[in-house]
């Protein structure tokens, strides 16, 4: 902790610190989360926050955004200590915050969040044609096609994290706090997001930013602060730092090898899911693929490629016509349950959304799914805690109290959670959807290590994912989709950063690669 | 399935997409009552019919104009019903009372309107204080003020009935009865509100904030909105909307006692929910509504058309007919 | 063109089924009337049915049991204005000379008879309880009467309550009634609806030969206890739902016959007894 | 601040936060209740006196249980007050038809009950599926039943009432009017559907998925629980609790007319929102349900107790003790 001080010298631009937390403390009830932290950021510097999931870097970001109070310490801006009353007392001081939990109104339209609060006005009425060629202009920058009048509800996750992202731009920022801002985006629109961030810091804005991203944050950061269970390990000059110590001093210990070693899949193994010309209205046209036992099979693509409504229209949570066959059977399911009973099951990428009751407690979230297996008539409350604590133990879920709302979580946690929710179930077919989104390098590292050990008790994993490390990284064979088609699937040593971006991006294009089925096909209607 | 119709259907349905449906569904069941009225009826399409049913409407959509406001922002008012009898009470009370001073009939008018406008002022401010001060669900402040309305006007009359005087009446009553440009008055004034109400809803931030805190507080909250102001002001204006719905309404009865607006409640936010706004909060339009308002005038006035029917299923063929038009325009409602 | 009140208690429900009955039987009798019932559930409801019986039907005459006096005054007055011919039933406008016809029933009439009967019975001592309906003229009017007879009384009337015209109502306010008073020697219940529920409450508390009830309306069941000699119910007081059968048929004569019907026409509102309780009763009709 | 105070608190604080205030915080307005009724008349204490309000709330308490389930799942019903008023007539109708064959009167009775069980969740379930297979709002098609059931029941009776044949009065009066252990048998029926409920909610799978797709449909349907099945269930819960209600009420007066059961739907969601439920669903509990009903007989109760009140205010009185005593418990309601 001594070490801070020297380090906020040494800040690149040698200029004095826009604002200063000292010996922030918070606690939620008993627990104490965040230790005396001290923190600063300098103008036109990118400072970072780094730690395992539940370490308290959202609780940081929100105490120097005013949503929550410190315990003990104070916030120092600009030379003045300040108390902010609330979020609209801190963003009038030009702190401006963008949630790792998505904060915009899902009825409101695109146009109507980015300037709530901040509306506009002619002659007393909102100026919305002005407003809205603003927020057009904004998104344009952010080079994200979305209709400004569509409502939010309406926007898939990484759309909407755009429009928080111009959102908080939109406002007149001096210190942009980010918590995550690329745990939804893909590799093209953290590109977007970085060039803005460097707009930003050339005209002299600070940027707190928070992510589980290594390599981003030695691409954009400055300067790093580490904190591990609530207290400060220290600030460094990220030039100093490999991601590996990064990584080692977040987690107190060397990591070994990020990903286990790939075990090929049995000869002849038979397939257990086919997807035969099965399209999803709007979304998915045509895909054919097969998964076969044991496998981990990768499924790439850019925002809109379409996969998950793909597999939401497999599992009956849309409409979807084609064919689909569960260990050579023909199934049709027209409700999760239908696709439960079969074994196979869908995590979710909108964990908030339609992962987790943010309200309700960690047994009744985690039990939810398989909860025909707790409740023989009746719940059975001591044998799902037993799970809670199974799960807790299994998946690394850190939390002080288990008694708290899902909500209460820290948003890897959550991820944990949901995915311990799905495991309940004993599938042997696992669709995981953005698996690792707001996980640390440490979790992710035993989610990759988990995925193996299914594979080798003969579980079947889908794994759709926007990091290409990760998919190179598990899956035996990875299908890469665009525009809501297969455009080639790719194995052995095809399976490169430059093939998979080709088909993502409709370069290269492959005819579907599944003939055996194609008599089949032309008989049906 | 039906793989031949794919290649062209995108752009179609595409095209078909930009009309914008979801403001035009709810008609879909005015236009089926319509139809049905036409079918049974041939007086029905009458302008002296039509007209009739529109002026009806008034006092009901008027109200429900404000009951969107506070449906949208997560609330609900139950006391319209008895808050509408209570200030007609009160502005015949009061315009009595200024009639016996030797006033002019068309001051004493101005005077008893201009009142029956603060009293449903401070009536909506009573209910949204109580809701946001007091921390008590919507629900029950307002089943409350149910209550409370309804005895005070019971109280006041008497137990009877409290009645205009005649001379008043002489001079007020063409504010229902007398007409504009062949429309009548209550339609310009039940026009009037929407239009404004729909300006207001649509068109400031007071309308964005109400729209915002229904559908989600806490982020409205965080974006500075100051939620407990704007949810008292939706009951404010859903005060105003009863008092403008009353001025209309004590011409055309004269009076009003303790079954004046007896569930009228109901019908209001029956309009409100028919107009395609969610219980919820959060989304709704007040065009819809004015549809909403106007379709259940319609089903009354349908259910009078034909003898066929005993008159003890009347409400049976109206309940029908609800469930039937608002099956009809489905498509919007969803959820 | 009939309009009444929707059967939402029992009498309004006798008013339903009379005016149904009539109906049937005048246009079986008169081929070349027609007739249109059309029933509202509150005051400016009926007026709007008044519109819509001009606008859509084009009725040539209005037989009209308002549902209050005060509001329905303009909207019938406006009625006769376009030359229909009104009758205006049991409750009277309130203003003067619109209607042609009025068959007027006697609402202080009910309670005067029903006061008389109870100060006589009782010797002029007593403790008794009142249930009224609802807060209406009607309602004020049969109580004012009813008063004004048993405040030249010593009865003590101990509590009145609004009853709702209500049977459940009836029954809980009574049994309130009997956990509060320990001595109560009868028992007032403005109409049968809330009669019933009074007769069960003293039944469950056991107090049946403490007091006796006086009903009014005429409800069958009523009448029938009445007509048995029933020492609880001893007496009911006329209130008959079949006026409007009465005013349909005065009405229809006018426009079948050359003979001009006008004027007043008072039901009055007697004393059922045991003896004369055979000629009001009424068994297929509804109340 | 207070530094000094902050070590021993937390302990105490725990201690006191580990006592489930949650669920004694309903309980603070019926104790209100209790102690303006002692105060009011020395009767009101009487076991009679309880007993008879206690046996009173049960129609409305049965009623509430089961929409506690609907509301916590989201939904609303209406039709409550008059799907009761129908089942009650169909039953008399029936029994009566029964009674003309010579059976046993306790046969008949069986069977009444047995039909009316199975009428009412006939009627539960064509609510639900009309909500959740016609995509309908739950407001509006309860609304439409509302008008339905209740002009089939006016239908039935003609206009009038349908009266139980007194043959069969006799032998069925002491399901209301008699008593077990001193505690008559409404009140053990209540106490019974409150526990059966109670555990069904909070005890079992069924229970779990009504509060999940209340507060997130979304989630409950990526977790594969069937959401309209459960939807669709909660409604014919309802169903079948009034019709437990209506074999209470049959008894009790033996007649069913148009009139019976107007504004249950009223007092049922009041006592359900009054418990703590939310109207916006996800979270409740049967227990707050149970003393929602209870308070609201006792403010009937309390109110017929004293002649202090003009008999027009009641209802104003009624009002202000219903917001009063919410207020109380307002810890719990939050908004
Ligand atoms: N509202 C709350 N109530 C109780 N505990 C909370 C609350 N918010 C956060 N916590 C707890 O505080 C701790 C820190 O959470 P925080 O969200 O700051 O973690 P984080 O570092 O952002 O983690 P992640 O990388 O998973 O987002 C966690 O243990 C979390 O459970
Ligand atoms: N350019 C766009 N215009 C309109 N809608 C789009 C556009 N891009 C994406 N969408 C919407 O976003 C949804 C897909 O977004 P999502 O981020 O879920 O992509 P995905 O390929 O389905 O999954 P993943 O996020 O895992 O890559 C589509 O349903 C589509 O409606
Ligand atoms: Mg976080
Ligand atoms: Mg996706």
């Amino acid at each position: 902790m001594t070490r801070t001080e020297p380090d906020s010298l040494a800040s690149r631009s040698g200029l004095a610190p826009v604002l200063v937390g000292r010996g922030l403390s918070m606690a939620f009830g008993p627990v104490e989360v965040l230790h005396a932290v001290d923190i600063d950021v300098v103008p036109g510097e990118v400072h970072a926050v780094l730690g395992e999931n539940g370490a308290g870097k959202s609780t940081l970001l929100k105490l120097v955004g005013g949503y929550h109070t410190p315990t003990a310490g104070e916030i120092v801006l600009d030379g003045e200590p300040v108390h902010f009353r609330d979020s609209t007392a801190a963003e009038a001081a030009g702190i401006v915050m963008i949630h790792q939990e998505l904060s915009l109104v899902p009825d409101l339209t695109v146009e109507e969040n980015v300037f709530l609060g901040h509306e506009r006005h002619r002659f007393g009425f909102v100026d919305y044609r002005s407003q809205q060629r603003s927020t057009r202009e904004l998104l344009a920058t952010l080079r994200t096609r979305v209709d400004v009048t569509r409502r939010v509800r309406q926007l898939s996750v990484s759309q909407a994290q755009m429009v928080e992202i111009a959102k908080a731009v939109s406002r007149d920022v001096r210190i942009l706090c980010m918590d995550e801002p690329t745990d939804v985006l893909t590799g093209t629109e953290t590109e977007v997001l970085f060039d803005l961030v460097r707009h930003l810091t050339d005209d002299g804005v600070a940027v707190l930013y928070v992510s589980h991203k290594l390599d981003e944050i030695k691409t954009i950061a400055d300067r790093v602060t580490i904190l591990r269970d609530g207290d400060k390990v220290g600030t460094f000059q990220v030039g100093d730092l490999t991601p590996t110590d990064m990584a080692r001093r977040m987690v107190g210990r060397d990591l070994a090898d990020m990903y286990p070693a790939k075990q090929p899949v049995p000869e002849g193994a038979e397939p257990v899911l086919e997807l035969d010309d099965v399209t999803v209205p709007g979304h998915a046209e045509g895909v054919s693929f097969a998964l076969r036992k044991g496998e981990v099979l990768g499924l790439a693509g850019l925002v809109g490629a379409g996969r998950t409504e793909l597999f939401e229209g497999v599992i009956g949570l849309r409409p979807a016509s084609g064919r689909v066959r569960k260990d050579g059977a023909r199934v049709h399911w027209r409700h999760p349950e239908d696709a439960k009973h079969a074994g196979v099951a869908y995590l979710t990428e909108d964990r908030k959304g339609k992962g987790l009751l943010l309200r309700s407690g960690l047994r009744e979230n985690l039990t939810l799914q398989a909860l025909e297996r707790f409740a023989r008539p009746f719940t059975d409350i001591r044998k799902e805690r037993a799970a809670l604590h199974r799960a807790v133990e299994e998946f690394d879920v850190r939390v002080a109290r288990l008694d708290v709302p899902a909500g209460a979580l820290s948003g890897g946690n959550q991820q944990k959670l949901v995915l311990a929710k799905l495991m309940l179930t004993t599938p042997d077919v696992v669709i995981l959807d953005e698996p690792t989104r707001g996980i640390d390098v440490g979790t992710k590292r035993q989610i990759y290590f988990y995925v193996a050990e299914l594979i080798a008790k003969g579980t079947s994993v889908v794994l759709i994912s926007s990091e290409l490390p990760e998919l190179l990284g598990l899956a035996h064979r990875i299908v890469v989709m665009q525009d809501g088609r297969v455009k080639g699937i790719v194995e052995g040593d095809d399976m490169n950063e430059e093939t998979i971006m080709a088909y993502a991006t409709g370069l290269r294009h492959d005819p579907p690669s599944v003939p055996a089925r194609a008599e089949v096909r032309r008989g049906a209607v | 399935m039906a793989r031949s119709e794919a290649a062209p259907a995108p752009t179609w349905r595409r095209h078909m997409r930009s009309i914008p449906w979801q403001s035009l569904t709810p008609l879909l069941g005015l236009v089926f009552l319509l139809i049905i009225g036409s079918l049974l009826h041939p007086a029905f399409l009458t302008p002296t019919n039509l007209l009739n049913v529109l002026t009806r409407s008034a006092f009901i959509g008027i109200i429900a104009v404000g009951g969107t406001f506070v449906i949208i922002a997560g609330g609900i008012d139950l006391s319209v019903g008895s808050m509408a009898a209570f200030l007609a009470g009160a502005m015949i009370l009061v315009m009595n009372a200024l009639a016996r001073n030797d006033l002019e009939p068309l001051t004493i008018i101005l005077l008893g309107v201009g009142m029956v406008l603060v009293a449903g002022l401070l009536a909506g401010a009573a209910n949204g204080l109580a809701i946001t001060r007091g921390r008590i669900e919507a629900f029950i402040v307002t089943l409350g003020t149910l209550g409370i309305f309804r005895s005070l006007v019971t109280y006041l009359a008497d137990g009877g009935t409290i009645s205009l005087d005649f001379a008043i009446r002489g001079v007020y009553r063409p504010v229902y009865f007398g007409s504009f440009l062949g429309i009548p008055y209550p339609v310009w004034v039940f026009a009037a509100v929407a239009i404004i109400g729909a300006i207001v809803l649509h068109r400031t931030r007071f309308g964005r904030y109400v729209r915002a805190i229904g559908s989600n507080q806490e982020v409205a909250r965080y974006a500075s909105v100051r939620v407990e102001r704007i949810r008292t002001l939706t009951f404010v204006i859903q005060g105003v909307c009863v008092a403008i719905a009353v001025i209309l309404y004590v011409p055309r009865l004269g009076s009003a006692s303790g079954s004046t607006g007896i569930l009228w409640e109901l019908e209001a936010i029956a309009a409100v929910i028919i107009g395609g706004t969610a219980l919820k909060g959060g989304s709704g339009h007040i065009w819809g509504t004015v549809v909403g308002a106007i379709m259940l005038s319609f089903i009354g006035n349908v259910l009078n058309l034909t003898t066929a029917i005993s008159e003890y299923l009347n409400g049976a063929v109206q309940g029908l007919i609800i469930i039937g038009a608002v099956f009809l325009q489905r498509g919007r409602s969803g959820r | 063109g009939v309009s009444i009140p929707a059967a939402t208690h029992g009498w309004t429900g006798g008013v339903n089924w009379w005016a149904a009955e009539t109906k049937a039987r005048l246009e079986a009798a008169y081929p070349t009337l027609q007739i249109v019932i059309s029933t509202a559930g509150s005051a400016s409801e009926q007026a709007n049915d008044l519109e819509d019986l001009i606008a859509i039907h084009q009725i040539d005459a209005l037989v009209i049991l308002p549902f209050e006096s005060d509001p329905l005054t303009e909207p019938v007055a406006s009625v006769k204005d376009r030359g229909v011919f009104v009758t205006v039933v049991d409750r009277g406008l309130a203003r003067e000379g619109i209607e042609d016809v009025h068959v007027a029933g006697n609402n202080p009439a009910l309670g005067r008879v029903s006061g008389e009967y109870i100060s006589e019975r009782l010797g002029g001592e007593g403790n008794i309880v009142v249930l009224r309906g609802i807060p209406t003229v009607i309602d004020n009017e049969r109580v004012e009467a009813f008063m004004e007879v048993i405040d030249q009384t010593n009865i003590e009337v101990l509590d009145m309550r609004y009853a709702n015209w209500n049977r459940d109502d009836g029954f809980e306010v009574m049994q309130d009634f009997l956990t509060r008073f320990p001595e109560i020697d009868a028992v007032w219940a403005q109409d049968d609806d809330i009669a019933i529920g009074v007769i069960e409450a003293l039944e469950q508390a056991g107090r049946t030969d403490e007091m006796f009830v006086v009903g009014g309306a005429g409800m069958k069941e009523m009448i029938l206890r009445v007509m048995e000699g029933d020492e609880l119910v001893p007496v009911n007081v006329l209130y008959p739902p079949a006026m409007i059968a009465t005013a349909m048929e005065i009405t229809a004569l006018n426009f079948v016959t050359s003979v001009p019907v006008l004027g007043r026409y008072i039901l009055d509102s007697p004393l059922i007894t045991p003896e004369n309780a055979a000629d009001y009763y009424f068994p297929d009709s509804p109340f």
